[in-house]
């Protein structure tokens, strides 16, 4: 799912990778792009981990794992960091989610349930403010529920927001008709799919299918 | 003469008084002024609101405070965190209250206290729990809540260098709230790795000037967070031994001496 | 008026200091005080000027003239500039006025003529933002009209921020009950102060007067 | 490959359009972009609304293209300066709208146009003739004006060193409003005295990260406005010349050759 992401990340953007899946994309990116990852805890330029036992406890990304800075890169604190995110300036942002409405919202940062001490981090702001939101996400939960929804059951981060999704069975945009599938992942076929998911799932348009 | 400097955290923390609200600096160790916190532990002051992005891990620093029963509120944006255990107690059982807020908003919140904006509209939250109780406003087809600014009585926040006027700069993204921060407390404490002397420091790079800091104190060779967590250590140690020489006094832990 | 204002400056102060009189406040601060000069257009720690044909076209004040930097200035951008001032962290400011009403109300940047061109800088901001404010004026018009008013009749920059007036006359207080002289210019009466006021004036208060 | 250079002031300006808003940086002559300026008096865009905090000197420069008579309207906070003496003569005779806005609230309502909060209170200007029109709210007290984001189409900014990702540092006091403006901006111009290579900046002392800025040209060696202003040259000088070969056709004036 990372790796099919990154096809899709244009040269020269300015992105921002969620903590998990979502920040394996960097690995992917194909040979010939640059890309300039944020993490919003006040780093533009982050390179990648460094060797194990090496690196500063004090460069570290949004996961509070150690990460390395490249050249070109520039701290800043957390006011500019969000400047950067709620100004609209970061092109692209890749998250996770819990679920994903086909009219675009999505819920990823609480599941409401009442013991459950709740965490918002900075996934409202990254999707109030980006452009672009890219969903990394399983097509269904460990017990097999359908994590893309009619509307969502789970606290919202943002309504309407969600552009494009990548699980392990297909990638799928968010249209005003609603999921559209623009690819199956290899093997798949859409009847599968669409059985595993709650809104409304659109085959592949023919003229893409040509195109592929 | 301007000299900011004071001879130990905890002359720097003494007048930190019950019911006062705190900001801390870091976002999880990178920045967290561990031994400010830990001072603020041995001093005693209660029922403190305490804003932070995180609520600290283990039982060193934040936790360290936390746990020992001080701090009745947190305003911050991931309570939730690999080794935060701390917290979540105190929270179901209701001894310390949280104020989630979503960290952009909670780091311009911060930054509109300390600029003399009282309230502003942002699009962060809309439509979701945590939009509720909040004024909606429609501004050029798009909907935003109002915010307020958020100041603090003290703040405490660790840098890499100062000058002794105040001037301030940072380590890579240790940076992230403390300048921020500086701006919006009434008294703004800082625990520094090195003092040097006005002029040292390029006027083009400093971060934070001086006048947003108050008191400076050197702390040389400052605790590394996780370090103390992946080892087990709680501040103050098992035994009762606390202080600046906390460390040393754990010689079968660290036999290198402090870290 | 300068240098009796200086007297007034608490040693540790950061000080913005207005375009003109207020400007030379900085040459009269007593020796073994330090005061930390802020000017608007991003520098705190503002030294004086450089000599004539030296210095650099972009290091200047807010009046745009050349000035130097002291060990331990800083430099920052307009917005961050005025963190410091709407915020509340400049502990003194030192103006000129046109008017000063007896509730503390000033007037200093626009005469209101119809053909005036308005231009109002930074002067609402620091009324607004600083804690303290100093005026310095003459105190009557070169017409002979006073500046001590009862109310304004220019527009005004902020309303009941003055509290301590600066003139040829006398040192001024701004309080609840009205101007309150604390200080007579050498030779200069009660009376003559009286008359060129148009606001409540308050005579030396006999304990203010044993103390001198 | 991010590399954001362009080879001339006329190509880094080429598209601005009729009725665009161009954010200046600049406050008098410091910062002030003023070779971009003279590209854009020659590129001819008309009906533009200029974000400055001043309106130019003499008739170079920010004068010069107000003089040229491309500026429908002004917001600044200060368009009385010694030697400004185009635009009081445009505003009176009603050519260039005036849109007047104290200095800190128009850093600001730039800084939040960039930082996508579309509207904040300050209590700069309550009870004053700027505050007319304008929502009052009182908050814990105070009063307060709403005020809104500014944002432009393109910012026309100067720096001292930039790399080619765009990330920016400035000379003292020629920084103030270009980092904001930068940010506030669709398409961020900027012109710079140096170009280095993406790592020859400190990531600690960048002051505006390269997110911000679409173009950079070199000009390494600007004109002096001041000395323009009192050697009272006009641009494009007076028996036409122009571009940036301008000063050199000047050596009657200018005998050492460019400043």
């Amino acid at each position: 799912m990372a790796a099919r992401a990154a096809l899709d990340i244009p040269d020269g953007s300015y992105v921002n990778l969620g903590i998990g899946i979502p920040e394996k994309v960097a690995a992917y990116v194909p040979e010939g792009r640059e890309v300039i990852y944020h993490t919003e805890n006040g780093l533009l330029g982050m390179g990648p981990a460094p060797m194990e036992g090496t690196g500063d406890p004090e460069l570290i990304n949004a996961g509070k794992r150690r990460v390395t800075a490249v050249p070109g890169a520039s701290f800043f604190h957390h006011a500019d960091s969000f400047v950067m995110i709620r100004g609209g300036h970061i092109d692209l942002c890749v998250l996770g989610a819990l679920q994903v409405a086909q009219n675009g919202d999505l819920a990823n940062w609480s599941t409401g349930a009442p013991d459950a001490i709740p965490a918002v981090g900075g996934a409202m702001d990254l999707v109030a403010g980006v452009n672009t939101i890219y969903v990394i996400t399983q097509h269904t939960t460990r017990t097999g529920e359908p994590k893309l929804v009619e509307s969502c059951t789970y606290p919202l981060t943002s309504r309407g927001v969600v552009d494009r999704i990548y699980t392990d069975l297909a990638v799928i945009d968010v249209t005003d008709e609603g999921f559209q599938v623009v690819e199956l992942s290899p093997g798949v076929e859409f009847e599968y799919v669409e059985e595993r998911t709650a809104g409304e799932l659109l085959p592949i348009p023919d003229a893409l299918r040509e195109v592929k | 003469m301007i000299d900011k400097r004071v001879t130990s955290v905890a002359e720097a923390v003494a007048d930190i008084f019950d019911g006062a609200t705190v900001m801390v600096g870091g976002f999880g160790e990178a920045g967290s002024p561990i031994e400010l916190i830990h001072a603020l532990v041995d001093q005693g002051a209660a029922d403190l609101t305490v804003v932070n992005n995180n609520t600290g891990s283990g039982e060193v620093g934040l936790a360290a405070l936390i746990k020992a029963g001080r701090v009745s509120k947190m305003i911050c944006s991931y309570p939730r965190t690999a080794n935060s255990t701390v917290f979540p107690e105190l929270y179901r059982s209701g001894r310390t209250a949280l104020d989630l807020v979503p960290q952009g908003t909670l780091a311009e919140r911060i930054r509109a206290g300390g600029a003399g904006i009282p309230a502003f509209y942002t699009a962060t939250s809309v439509g979701t729990p945590l939009e509720e109780g909040k004024e909606v406003r429609t501004i050029e087809g798009r909907d935003y809540v109002l915010e307020y600014g958020l100041t603090a009585d003290f703040a405490l926040i660790k840098c890499l260098r100062a000058d002794y006027h105040g001037n301030l700069v940072f380590n890579k993204t240790a940076r992230n709230f403390a300048p921020v921060m500086a701006t919006a407390s009434k008294t703004t404490i800082v625990q520094t790795m090195e003092v040097v002397t006005p002029g040292e420091l390029d006027p083009e790079s400093i971060v934070t000037p001086g006048i947003f800091v108050d008191r400076i104190v050197t702390v040389d060779n400052p605790a590394l967070e996780s370090e103390l967590v992946a080892r087990g250590v709680s501040y103050p140690c098992r035994s009762g031994c606390r202080g600046t020489r906390w460390l040393q006094e754990l010689p079968s832990i660290f036999p290198t001496g402090p870290m």
